[in-house]
């Protein structure tokens, strides 16, 4: 007998009692699922940070540098303390100024150089032809853009612009809803092929 | 300290590098040929040019702008209904979830854009001795957003209301953190639910499961496709910069406030910039010069 | 009816409309079309004992999708006894390349280190794909299990991508577009993709300039490729189970606004 | 002094991580690549500072006699696991790796499978008909799940081209509006952090 897969199957039918209501069931496939997890990072964050990235280079090879890190990281536990907790917002700010600065060359580019320069398509094909769908492209990106204009009430050419703004948005959503939902059935098809197939051996 | 020396060290430290940097890269980049190891490389010249344009007219809006007696955004739908939602929440004698999503980390700006907005519910639920409980899955967001969080119980004047435990690490992994949210809001059964920051697909298992128990619902995210869950399943949404603006409209800053409205001079630039691209492509196709 | 009921028979129906219509198998015989049947007669083309690699390019939340498209690749692959060199460009692609390698070896009573074997993960895929291309025992010095490379049967004779008859990328993402792009041209290899249904479009230049030799995508690509087999399974079930789904969802969504409007009607 | 260092602290580390990025240098790379190890190696504290605050909670509660059982399972798991890891490795056929496998991949993978019943209590709920943006929405989502339909393919050319229309225009022109504000917000927010003019987190005492 597959001792794994009568665990499996019976965790899932444990937290798909969710759906009828909260229930000790639930709270306890949802208790070991939370304690199991964080288990599982800590020891992956063990090795593959603490190990390898810090231990090993420090001690084997004697990379001084890393100490600095190393202090850092001891920093975060001055929460507990209620004197020298302000230290530990030194690797914080550490982390958050390092976040920052990297953030607004690639989310400048990512975000918004690279989806002006996607958008712009001539008006009229190679052919000769007029491009219906590069104007569509067009009036949605501007009257989008003008729904995010803050700097003034959305009244007048403005406020109906931005209107028009949000019937785009609003094909935007339902556009993606329906787009992702083959995806997320898919989930299910899958525990539903894990209970038939492995679990109850229903199906081969 | 404060604005004068503020500004002396963004003078000194930002400024005069970039401008230098400016000046001399068109020279560096011609002289070097392009190689995989230069100091300055090439491909990102139009990210620079962009940053250093953005920077400008954040530091104009800022300095500018930002002395104007008034500041004026336009209003968002869905920031008044965060006083209503904390308004209910104490009320009914119950608390409110606030939790920033899977997706993000620290170095995200949108998760610095939910904590401006956490530390204004916190303000806002420490006056009104409403439970704040905020579980995320990363422990330096944890980190911070206590320091946020007690701030905003100092800043109201109830430090003692202030409880770190309700301010806490769940998991780090992405379900085993939905789980966990989920079972918090069902058994809380909070009268409002904030889902603020970056989300991925746990959105809709917790937005659907706080809508079963009825609570108010503000989310925000800068996740486009999680957008569409939330218009669906929320009562209010912001849409992706509106988060951003938010936390300004909130706080009332005048510092994010005219950030808000160096975005506005920026996106009138790219709207005048498409405009132009796309006239001068329809009239001359073969040219290029606006791909990036 | 109030709102929790509501849920429940929501929840309850679509449980149901998913365990039905995944447990019917329809006998119907689905047209093909022509990427998947060229992806077909490559294989089938291949002499016995040809090496190809089977890369499992993708992370564990498309595993619903991609996993029916390396099923039934595996299962041609192994009924034409051809050798498998299974690996991974992402990093949860290793355990689940391991595991479906496993069973379907199993099912056709393959050896591991004689018919297949699985090389493992290599972060920074880019130069892994290059480096192969000069020496894959470089690359991979021992296989997942922790086997050198050079004391494993299937290995012998096998230095670098001459001895290689075929890729199979199996992707969620653009990771076929490195192997495209970085063994193509230089070495000539052949590259068959397998994708999810979303990524499809992205290869569509890829497959029309032939740099892609063929591609099957998504669980449709999946069915088609069972149905010329004959083996329907879970591509089979799932085509089905997907159907059923979203025309459940139409029909929830059209019954939500009978209800809105009945009430509407019925408050004023 | 306790409130200045941390703002010089984030300055100067976002000035070197803004610089870097416009540079190819192996100098630049490697700082960058160090930086990073940095930030995994801290963040690898502050998990564990995370972890300490969860198990002390829980023992709490597990003293005041709240939801005892519960919270005995979660730190029963919790320690489990690095033990697990310590007695048996972590390789393949370990039971470190047995109890993932079995126990933990599988219900992450049913509380993700949780999102296709709440997909269809939102369609039933969220896409009414109130007025012309509702009716766009809602006709845009009947389209496109009309049109990914598997079998659709077999059906009807119509549908799925003018899925593929929706989703490659209207649909994206407004995603890349969506996107180019997230980038304008995100950098307006970065800089005030860089600037030390966000410090909501370094504020206090």
């Amino acid at each position: 007998m597959d001792w794994g897969a009568v665990a499996a199957g019976l965790l899932t039918l444990a937290i798909y009692s969710f759906l009828y209501r909260d229930n000790p069931v639930y709270k306890f496939a949802e208790s070991l699922l939370i304690g199991l997890s964080i288990g599982y990072a800590l020891v992956t964050f063990w090795q593959t940070a603490i190990l390898d990235k810090l231990v090993y280079p420090l001690f084997s090879h004697g990379q001084l540098l890393l100490i600095v890190p190393l202090l850092l990281g001891l920093m975060m536990f001055s929460r507990f303390s209620r004197r020298l907790g302000w230290l530990s917002r030194i690797p914080l700010a550490l982390m958050i100024g390092a976040g920052a600065g990297s953030a607004i060359p690639a989310m400048l580019y990512e975000r918004t150089l690279r989806q002006v320069s996607n958008s712009i398509q001539p008006l009229v094909t190679a052919g000769g032809q007029f491009n219906f769908s590069g104007l569509v492209v067009l009036v949605g990106l501007l009257s989008t853009l003008a729904y995010f204009y803050f700097s003034r009430e959305h009244k007048g050419f403005l406020g109906s612009f931005a209107k028009i703004g949000t019937y785009f948005m609003m094909i935007f959503f339902g556009a993606t809803f329906g787009y992702t939902v083959m995806s997320r059935m898919s989930t299910l098809i899958g525990r539903v092929d894990f209970l038939l197939t492995d679990f109850l051996h229903y199906l081969k | 300290m404060r604005t004068s020396s503020l500004r002396l060290i963004v003078l000194f430290a930002v400024i005069l590098p970039l401008s230098s940097f400016l000046i001399a890269s068109p020279i560096i980049a011609a002289d070097s040929p392009q190689t995989e190891t230069a100091w300055f490389d090439r491909r990102t010249l139009p990210a620079l040019i962009a940053s250093l344009v953005s920077i400008a007219a954040v530091l104009y809006a800022v300095w500018v702008i930002g002395r104007k007696k008034h500041l004026f955004i336009r209003e968002i739908p869905g920031l008044k209904a965060v006083e209503e939602a904390v308004g209910r929440a104490t009320e009914m004698g119950t608390a409110i979830v606030f939790t920033p999503g899977y997706g993000g980390d620290i170095q995200r700006p949108t998760t610095i854009a939910s904590m401006n907005i956490l530390s204004n519910v916190a303000e806002k639920t420490a006056s009104y001795d409403c439970r704040l409980i905020y579980p995320t899955h990363d422990p330096v967001i944890m980190a911070v957003a206590q320091e946020v969080v007690k701030e905003g119980y100092i800043k109201a004047g109830y430090p003692d209301r202030y409880n770190p435990d309700d301010i806490f690490y769940i998991s780090s992994s992405q379900f085993g953190y939905a789980a966990a949210v989920d079972g918090i809001i069902s058994r809380t059964r909070p009268a409002s639910v904030f889902l603020l920051g970056t989300f991925e697909a746990e959105s809709l298992i917790m937005a659907e499961t706080g809508n079963a128990i009825g609570a108010i619902q503000i989310a925000g995210t800068d996740s486009t496709i999680q957008l569409a869950f939330f218009i669906v399943a929320c009562d209010y949404t912001l849409i992706g910069e509106e988060l951003f603006a938010a936390s300004g409209y909130l706080t009332n800053d005048r510092v994010i406030l005219s950030t808000v409205k160096a975005q506005d001079i920026l996106k009138l630039l790219i709207a005048v910039f498409v405009l132009v691209a796309v006239i001068w492509s329809t009239l001359n196709p073969s040219s290029d010069w606006w791909k990036f | 009816m109030n709102n929790q009921k509501i849920r429940w028979t929501i929840f309850a129906s679509l449980f149901a409309v998913i365990v039905v219509s995944y447990i019917i198998t329809l006998k119907w015989r689905i047209p093909t079309s022509p990427s998947v049947q060229k992806s077909y007669d490559l294989i089938e083309s291949l002499p016995p004992s040809s090496m190809v690699i089977v890369s499992f390019d993708h992370e564990a939340s498309s595993l619903p999708e991609i996993q029916p498209i390396s099923y039934i690749i595996l299962r041609h692959l192994f009924s034409r006894n051809q050798r498998v060199i299974g690996m991974s460009l992402f990093a949860e692609g290793t355990a689940i390349g391991y595991q479906t390698l496993n069973k379907l070896a199993a099912e056709y009573g393959k050896k591991y280190g004689e018919d297949y074997v699985f090389l493992g993960f290599k972060p920074q895929h880019i130069s892994a794909i290059l480096g192969m291309g000069e020496s894959i025992r470089q690359v991979f010095p021992q296989d997942y299990l922790g086997n050198y490379l050079a004391e494993i049967p299937l290995m012998s004779g096998v230095e670098n991508y001459r001895q290689i008859a075929a890729v199979i990328s199996l992707a969620d993402g653009d990771r076929t577009v490195q192997w495209i792009e970085y063994t193509g041209k230089k070495h000539g290899l052949t590259i068959l993709g397998g994708f999810t249904a979303a990524m499809i479009t992205t290869y569509d230049p890829y497959l029309s300039s032939g740099q892609l030799y063929s591609a099957v995508g998504g669980i449709v690509g999946a069915a088609e490729y069972e149905g010329i087999l004959g083996l329907p399974g879970k591509a089979n079930r799932a085509l089905l189970s997907q159907t059923a789904a979203h025309i459940f969802i139409v029909l929830l969504v059209i019954a939500g606004n009978i209800a809105y409007f009945k009430r509407r009607k019925g408050g004023k | 002094m306790s409130s200045r260092i941390p703002l010089i602290v984030c300055l100067v580390a976002g000035l070197i991580m803004f610089l870097q990025y416009f540079s190819a240098h192996p100098v630049a790379r490697a700082m960058f690549n160090q930086v990073n190890d940095w930030w995994q190696i801290i963040f690898a504290f502050t998990l564990f500072v995370g972890v300490a605050a969860f198990m002390n909670n829980s023992m709490r509660a597990i003293r005041r006699g709240k939801e005892r059982p519960f919270k005995t399972v979660s730190l029963l798991a919790l320690i489990s696991m690095p033990l697990l890891a310590i007695i048996g490795g972590t390789k393949i056929g370990s039971p470190f790796l047995w109890t993932f496998d079995n126990l933990q991949a599988p219900m992450q993978a049913t509380v993700f499978s949780l999102l296709a019943f709440f997909v269809a209590s939102a369609s039933f709920r969220g896409f009414r008909a109130r007025n012309l943006q509702a009716t766009i929405l809602l006709v845009a989502a009947l389209i496109v799940l009309l049109g990914r339909m598997p079998i659709m393919a077999y059906l009807s050319d119509t549908i799925p081209e003018l899925t593929y229309w929706i989703q490659d225009y209207p649909s994206m022109a407004a995603r890349r509006a969506i996107l180019i504000g997230i980038g304008l917000g995100s950098m307006t927010t970065a800089l005030r952090v860089i600037l030390g003019l966000e410090r909501t987190y370094l504020r206090g005492q």
